[in-house]
């Protein structure tokens, strides 16, 4: 059998598509089995002969999976002449993973084989073709399983380095919190410090909540502000009630 | 049925539109017109006869199939022409950092993934299961995501708030399912 | 015909793809597993007894209506419709490997092919044929695929137990390798 000439060879010589073989095991394959060789113990040096041969023939000598076959076939060819000492016990087969590689692949053919026909089979009964569409065709149905969600989510935090995932818990100011306190606070005394009333570790929260109750209890009239200069302490000073006035 | 009848049967149930008498003779050139319509009538008549779901109608443009009204409703209820869409992996990945931290900008969500994420993203909100909801702060000001009442609508959950938390995870997922069927 | 016969038959008619018992169901709820199976005995043995030319086919684990073998070359002579297209040796290569060794890595696949195999993996993920169904361990998470409903649909196969196992070849291998990267 005659290897036939490649589809699409381009001016510049680089192969775009071979549609003959699928690749360097395919074309390795079909050279073993042209000439009838057994893969378990393979004739290497002949073998890598021929597959060089071919893929110059065929101006594949550009397609890198090609290339890189070719040049395991010399390696092992390679390595299959180096001298070995007699009795060596730690010797292996330079083939054997070769050998392997090409049954799998023969597997695999085999069952495409087995696919095509089963492809073609089915391809002699033809499914309905002619449906009417339904009136505005509702969208498909979109399922989302809460488990596979959280699995994505549990798989989406195994890829973070450290937890850097906050969880949203909706945390309303405590305002009104905040103005009792600031109230409780000007009852006993008539000046309190911005730190008395937040506390010494306080969260962005507290601290937000306060800053909004000390507006509004400002507006109102019922406390001043007062900062000696810029990043000093602010002192909050309770205002005479409105009816005093 | 006759060879003939049953040519028909097969070629209007597998065309991609109804066929009309002369489309159908093209099958059988050598068969008469009359051999045509006798063919049509008795298919026709014996999915008639025989009490079947579907029927042969003849309509303006030629003959067709259609099934009987009354299965009609029951059939659209059941939405086949439509297989429920699962969402992929890399699609639930990005609904669930964009769920639990939200808002959250395009450059965060391929930060955690590791991957450009802008595309999937685009097909969660072509889907509406997120939608900007603000903007971020600096260089751009990128937009933010969120999820939208749809996804809670999806997951049956009344608000966010009934999603599991992060610390629960490993105990909310209950251990890997039983073998699913291949 | 009883009742349950007729509807699914209009449902079947309806439907350009398979249909599952669960899909089939869903029209009747009240129906048992047993009457359901019953009606779809019944539809397919009234078909083939009364010698019609289309046939109901139970295929990727679900059942479908189709023409009868005999016919498909007259009606896509009168392009009335088209025969898929067949797939590429390369194709079927990837979908061979992949639907044994499902879940599978693009890694794997190329080292069994000794090609490149991530365009063909997209052209068939792109045709519905097979999917990405998890990620893997490792490096990189690396999507795996697996093959879809329409695989078995366009192999004409119930499931995928019907594909030959690997004992059956002539040629003997060793199994698919456990999950362990090389």
């Amino acid at each position: 059998m005659t290897i036939p000439t490649p589809v699409v060879p381009v001016s510049n010589g680089f192969v775009v598509e071979l549609e003959q073989f699928s690749g360097p095991l395919d074309l390795l394959l079909h050279l073993i089995h042209e000439d009838e060789l057994d893969i378990t113990n393979l004739p290497i040096a002949k073998i890598a002969d021929q597959f060089l041969a071919v893929i110059n023939e065929l101006g594949l000598n550009q397609a890198a999976d090609y290339l890189e076959m070719a040049a395991r076939l010399l390696r092992i060819k390679a390595q299959m002449l180096l001298p070995r000492r007699l009795g060596d016990d730690e010797w292996e087969d330079p083939r054997a993973e070769l050998v392997r590689r090409l049954l799998e692949y023969q597997q695999i053919r085999e069952l495409v084989e087995w696919l095509g026909q089963a492809a073609a089979r089915r391809a002699e009964q033809l499914g309905r073709g002619f449906r009417p569409e339904p009136p505005a065709a509702p969208p498909a149905p979109l399922v989302i399983e809460l488990n596979d969600l959280l699995a994505a989510a549990e798989r989406v935090i195994a890829l973070i380095p450290e937890p850097v995932l906050h969880r949203v818990v909706p945390r309303p100011l405590d305002v009104e919190g905040a103005t009792a306190r600031l109230q409780a606070l000007l009852a006993e005394r008539a000046e309190v410090g911005w730190l008395d009333v937040v506390g010494a570790r306080p969260t962005i929260v507290d601290v937000l909540s306060v800053f909004i109750a000390l507006l509004e209890l400002a507006k109102r009239g019922s406390l001043s502000v007062h900062q000696a200069g810029a990043f000093t302490p602010i002192q909050i000073r309770r205002e005479s009630p409105r009816e005093a006035v | 049925m006759s060879p003939l009848a049953k040519l028909f049967e097969a070629a209007l149930f597998a065309s991609s539109r109804p066929l009309t008498v002369e489309e159908l003779r093209t099958l059988e050139p050598t068969a008469g017109e009359a051999a045509v319509h006798a063919a049509l009538a008795e298919l026709r008549d014996g999915f008639a006869a025989a009490d079947h779901g579907v029927e042969l109608v003849e309509i303006a443009q030629g003959w067709q199939f259609l099934t009987r009204r009354e299965y009609a409703e029951a059939i659209e209820r059941a939405q086949f022409a439509l297989r429920p869409r699962r969402l992929s992996p890399a699609a639930l990945e990005t609904l669930a950092i964009i769920a639990y931290r939200q808002p959250v900008g395009r450059m965060e969500v391929d930060e955690i993934r590791g991957v450009d994420s802008g595309a999937v993203i685009d097909k969660l909100a072509e889907r509406g299961l997120v939608e900007v909801v603000t903007r971020g702060e600096g260089l751009g000001r990128p937009l933010l995501y969120g999820t939208t009442p749809q996804f809670l609508e999806i997951l049956g959950l009344k608000d966010l708030d009934e999603l599991p938390r992060l610390e629960e995870l490993s105990v909310a997922l209950r251990p890997p399912a039983p073998a699913e069927p291949e």
